[in-house]
């Protein structure tokens, strides 16, 4: 989509006036920015109405039911209206600067690490060789709006929120990484693109499937992704019931608002990336696209529906993730702190490394995964491809200097 | 008029964001102000390492620097506040040699920069292209370099490794819980200065 | 403005950002008394040298690529940042150790060698 | 310059952090009210908690010193908001003690019908509560739901759903209408398997466990030093229960009703049903124990209120009339105690011959458990405050008065 938009748009603006290349230039990139901000915005009003409506539906409620029809489909909408429309608090002995600038920092990065991630082949807004990597460290940075929030405050609840959130997310990274090398090494290379291409085919391609270890660090991802995007039961960022509300006691209107759309951003951004990392991302369980032919072989417009439904596929697969980690929420009690580090220090970390060690066996030992090794043939004749990755390893001697 | 260089554009953007952002780190005078600037000059940088096209380095950079380091940076801040916000002043005299000592070496290293005509400008028209950085990187760390036919890395790897490790544990020795089982009052190390 | 914008940039650019840093690094070093301040200054002298690196290791800043470090300079850069992360976490471990026993980070009030 | 804690060469620290004092309360979404509690905290561990009361203080006793007996029934309501039949049963039996008033038998038995009906409906309040201080939603909501109905019932029996006074020294101010057992049968019967979906949901959960045993242990001598009762001393492991240990005014109402008093003796606790099994890491006087012990009760008084239904429909007598709204005291004083849903509540009273009180106490059991919230949270964790103030399921309107 990136180079549809860059180079239509590039020469239909600059089509009369040289001055004009940079205009196209930016418009094409308001146009990517509003498109993944939208994905961010809209998917975080989404998920929140979903997230009342599951919680309602768990609770023997209806959840929302007027604003929009039958369905309150326009709630989230209507409280964000509320939001806006809210003073603006901001404690007397807070840091202004800190205080105001935190819930940005927050949301940017969650925003930020949406531009390297992929919808379906293509469709990303900026393809990084690096993407994994690069979407780890930047979720990374989150936790930097949170503590600045919970120091701004000049509130004793929003720092034991930060002090919280920073002990956390800094040790749940450590077997996050640990759980996303197993697919990255499986696949041979971080870019998210490949590595949703190469489960396309039937549903065993997938590499949750790819041979037990993986099924194992599925799991293992899921709880640490959980933790580090601060969703119950390991939420002790702000525990509502010990830190009245953690690290945004002192935050109101708009800018709380911030910071939940940087939480449901980064659970949507999570749940996006277990579902390439292990669900086979845009690919189907069975590759009806394939089968009938909805690929660029067939014309752009063929590529274009095929994408289309690749994406509705993965953002299906998220969502259900997010489900998930909702369904999570509204069932468990929360855990102590004490718990939620032994959680990450004496299981996750270990399992983690274990998977790994395993993982690398696997593929030095059996490289076709675990169908192959049954001998599970490919009903559709889908052979993978090497990863460029892969490739560029196979033929050192063609290795250019860079 | 000539058509605006993107790489540069974005160069300049980066750039300007990784200077001004560490002048502010020097002038600030609040240690989590001076914190937070410092994680935006450093990911200016890393946006810096993007577009030389190091994308493998600059995530890096992004990861430990700003996600591991300055949160570690923060959390030594928090732990060793004396009141809130805390800042401790500086002499004008201090201030106006510091000045003087760095402007005279800024002074000499743009000079350095900009002295020879190689470094000048390079061809930044193939930086658009992305290489795959990260599989040369973990090969040459293993000490395979196959596009250059040297000998890689493998013992700085296996230093750095060692090293970490020895990080790791003189970290956790220098910070550990202190336990003093019984009260000896002529010890003078127990004595709080 | 307009040259440098539709200019190609080099080496020297990149080495004049690592300068600004570098010396932006040590005068918050000297100024600074808060032994944090000092540790953050450390981390600019170590990016402004790590641009320089990654400079010189691109493909791209000079007119001939062959003169460029090539992998080198990347990987050089990879060792800065992960020996800055473990300078970082000894600092720090001295640093609340020294304020574990002085009450003050302060480092001018840190003349004695002992704890 | 240097600020020391007090003897630093004994102290074990890490690093040596600055003390915190936090203000937790009066306005904290888990103090179950107005409760405010001072901590004192070295990072996340609280090294001192000192409760401090008195945000709901509306001088409950005075004014029952300048109304009649009957008058004062409404006031006894907003003392445990929560169990305010169980209220107005203490102040009543303890007028019905000085006047030296004869019950009819239907009397009684409708009173312990509503008196543990308010019983499985305060214990559910409080097990939903603290599924919320431990940070969980749904039990909460199930268990007002569930408590919905009780109200109902309630409603149906004397129109109001939270201020009851219906409960009156002499007997109660209505019969129970009719079809109302029919009623309260429907809803115990459907009542059991709620009760396991909350065991799921909280007793037996993984994490709820985790959060709950071997924190805040209180030890069977510090519960009766403390003057503790109710569940909060039954958790501990002390046989006490006023149904069956208390005066023979109050324990007359429970007599031939079979019964036995929920505490763990000997290791077990009873087996008249098919309770969840208690966790092996659990130590006796910890907050699951105390939480098991209330939701043990419920269905306790389920089986109480079944038997209490059989009598009543074939008691003689009528529901007792209420004594005069200015009935004439006679010259004395008298103290009761009965078992509430949070332990024993005693009311005082002393008449001088008019029909007025001359003198109106109350004796608060969540005053006497909240007590040791002090030496309970003496080195706990922060998210460990809530899990003990909650566990000992404290109102306070009791508390203050």
């Amino acid at each position: 989509m990136a180079e549809f938009f860059t180079t239509n748009l590039i020469e239909y603006v600059s089509l009369s006036e040289a001055w004009a290349t940079p205009l196209g230039y930016i418009l094409a990139a308001m146009i990517h920015i509003a498109l993944l901000l939208n994905v961010v915005a809209v998917g975080a009003l989404g998920f929140i109405w979903l997230e009342r409506k599951v919680a309602g539906r768990i609770q023997d409620r209806l959840g929302p039911t007027r604003v929009g029809g039958r369905f309150g489909w326009l709630q989230t909408l209507a409280d964000g209206l509320k939001l806006i429309t809210k003073e603006d608090l901001m404690p007397a002995a807070a840091d202004p600067f800190l205080f105001r600038v935190a819930p940005y920092v927050a949301f940017c990065a969650s925003f930020a690490a949406y531009l390297a991630l992929p919808f379906a082949t293509g469709w990303v807004g900026q393809h990084l060789n690096v993407a994994v990597f690069f979407i780890l460290a930047v979720l990374g940075i989150e936790v930097f709006g949170v503590i600045l929030a919970g120091y701004g405050s000049a509130s004793k609840w929003s720092l034991f929120g930060a002090m919280r959130e920073a002990a956390q997310v800094v040790s749940y990274e450590v077997p996050l990484g640990l759980c996303v090398i197993v697919p990255v090494m499986i696949a041979g290379t971080m870019d998210l693109i490949a590595i949703g291409d190469m489960q396309a085919g039937m549903v065993w391609n997938w590499f949750i499937f790819h041979d037990p270890f993986t099924f194992i660090t599925f799991w293992v991802f899921f709880t640490c992704a959980t933790a580090s995007v601060n969703r119950a039961p390991f939420d002790l960022a702000e525990a509502e019931s010990e830190l009245v509300a953690g690290f945004h006691t002192e935050y109101s209107g708009l800018r709380w608002s911030f910071f939940f759309m940087a939480e449901y951003g980064s659970m949507f951004l999570v749940s996006v990336l277990a579902a390439i990392l292990f669900f086979g991302g845009w690919n189907g369980p069975i590759p009806i696209t394939e089968i009938i032919g909805l690929n660029e072989t067939n014309g752009a417009l063929a590529g274009y529906v095929g994408n289309l439904l690749g994406m509705t596929n993965l953002i299906i697969k998220a969502s259900l993730g997010v489900t998930v980690m909702i369904w999570v929420r509204w069932s468990f009690p929360r855990l102590r702190i004490d718990q939620v580090i032994t959680t990450c220090l004496k299981y996750c970390t270990p399992i983690a490394a274990m998977m790994f060690l395993g993982a690398a066996l696997w593929i030095l030992y059996l490289p076709g995964g675990l169908w192959a090794t049954l001998r599970l043939s490919d009903p559709l004749g889908h052979t993978r491809e090497a990863a460029p990755d892969q490739q560029a390893a196979a033929m050192p001697a063609d290795g250019e200097r860079e | 008029m000539d058509q605006i260089n993107w790489h540069t554009f974005f160069f300049l953007l980066s750039a300007l964001g990784a200077c001004t952002f560490a002048l502010m780190v020097v002038f600030t005078s609040n240690i989590v102000r001076m914190a937070f600037f410092l994680v935006l000059s450093l990911t200016s940088t890393a946006g810096l390492f993007f577009l030389a096209g190091a994308d493998f380095v600059g995530a890096m950079q992004i990861m430990i620097y700003v996600g591991g380091t300055m949160v570690l940076l923060v959390f030594g801040v928090m732990l060793t506040a004396q009141e809130r916000f805390v800042s401790l002043k500086t002499s004008g005299g201090t201030w106006s040699l510091a000045a003087l000592a760095g402007g005279a070496l800024l002074a000499v290293l743009l000079q350095t920069a900009f002295s020879v005509d190689d470094w000048k400008a390079g061809d930044t028209a193939q930086a658009g292209q992305s290489q795959t950085t990260a599989t040369r990187i973990g090969l040459g760390l293993l000490g395979a370099r196959f596009d250059e036919g040297t000998s890689g890395y493998l013992l700085p790897f296996e230093i750095v490794s060692i090293h970490l490790l020895v990080v790791l544990i003189g970290a956790a020795y220098l910070a550990r819980a202190k336990r003093r089982a019984k009260p000896s009052a002529d010890n003078p190390a127990d004595r709080s200065d | 403005m307009t040259n440098l914008l539709t200019q190609p940039v080099g080496v020297s650019h990149y080495m004049a950002v690592g300068a600004v840093m570098f010396v932006c690094g040590i005068v918050c070093m000297a100024t600074k008394r808060n032994a944090l301040g000092v540790l953050m200054g450390i981390e600019l002298v170590l990016n402004g040298a790590n641009i320089n690196f990654i400079a010189f290791g691109s493909a791209y800043l000079q007119k001939d690529s062959a003169m460029s470090l090539g992998l080198d300079g990347q990987l050089i850069a990879l060792f800065v940042i992960v020996l800055a992360a473990a300078e970082a976490a000894v600092a720090l471990a001295i640093a609340l150790n020294f304020y574990n026993n002085h009450h003050s980070i302060d480092v001018d009030r840190a003349d004695e060698l002992k704890g | 310059m240097s600020t020391d804690v007090d003897d630093p060469r004994i102290v074990e620290f890490d690093v040596r952090t600055d003390e915190m004092l936090v203000n937790m309360g009066p306005q904290h979404p888990s103090t179950h009210g107005v409760l405010r509690l001072v901590l004192r905290t070295d990072g996340e561990i609280v090294s001192e908690v000192t409760p401090h009361i008195g945000y709901l203080h509306r001088c409950a006793e005075k004014i029952g010193e300048n109304l009649t007996p009957r008058q004062w029934i409404p006031y006894t309501d907003r003392m445990d908001y929560l169990a305010g039949m169980n209220m107005n049963l203490g102040w009543s039996l303890t007028v019905e003690k000085l006047l030296n008033y004869e019950l009819p038998e239907k009397a009684r038995h409708l009173r312990v019908i509503i008196a543990e009906l308010n019983r499985i409906a305060s214990h559910f309040v409080g097990m939903g509560a603290y599924g919320l201080d431990l940070g969980t939603f749904s039990p909460f909501l199930y268990a007002f739901r569930e408590r919905e109905k009780i109200l109902d019932l309630f409603e149906d029996a004397c129109g109001a759903r939270l201020t009851y006074s219906y409960i009156t020294p002499g007997g109660a101010t209505d019969d129970l209408p009719a079809g109302w057992l029919k009623k309260c049968e429907t809803f115990l019967d459907q009542l059991l398997a709620v009760i396991d979906e909350c065991h799921t949901l909280l007793t037996t959960n993984e994490i709820f466990i985790r959060r709950t045993v071997n924190v805040g242990v209180l030890s069977p001598e510090m519960a009766i030093n403390y003057g503790c009762t109710g569940p909060v001393l039954r958790g501990s492991g002390v046989d006490h229960d006023l149904r069956r240990d208390g005066e023979e005014r109050y324990t007359e109402m429970y007599d031939g009703y079979a019964f036995e008093v929920i505490c763990e003796t000997d290791g077990h606790y009873p087996s008249d049903h098919d309770y969840p099994p208690v966790p092996e890491s659990a130590v006796l006087g910890d907050c699951w124990h105390r939480f098991y012990v209330r939701m043990l009760e419920v269905i306790q008084a389920m089986d109480l209120i079944r038997q209490a239904m059989d009598r009543y429909s074939t008691a003689e007598g009528d529901y007792g009339v209420p004594i005069k709204l200015f009935e004439k005291l006679p010259k004395g004083e008298v103290y009761l105690e009965t078992e509430c849903p949070r332990g024993q509540m005693g009311f005082y009273l002393v008449s001088d011959g008019t029909s007025i009180p001359w003198r109106t106490r109350a004796r608060s059991s969540c005053f006497s458990n909240l007590s040791v919230t002090e030496e309970l949270c003496r080195g706990v964790l922060l998210a460990d405050v809530p899990a003990v103030v909650g566990s000992l399921d404290i109102v306070m309107g009791e508390i203050d008065r």
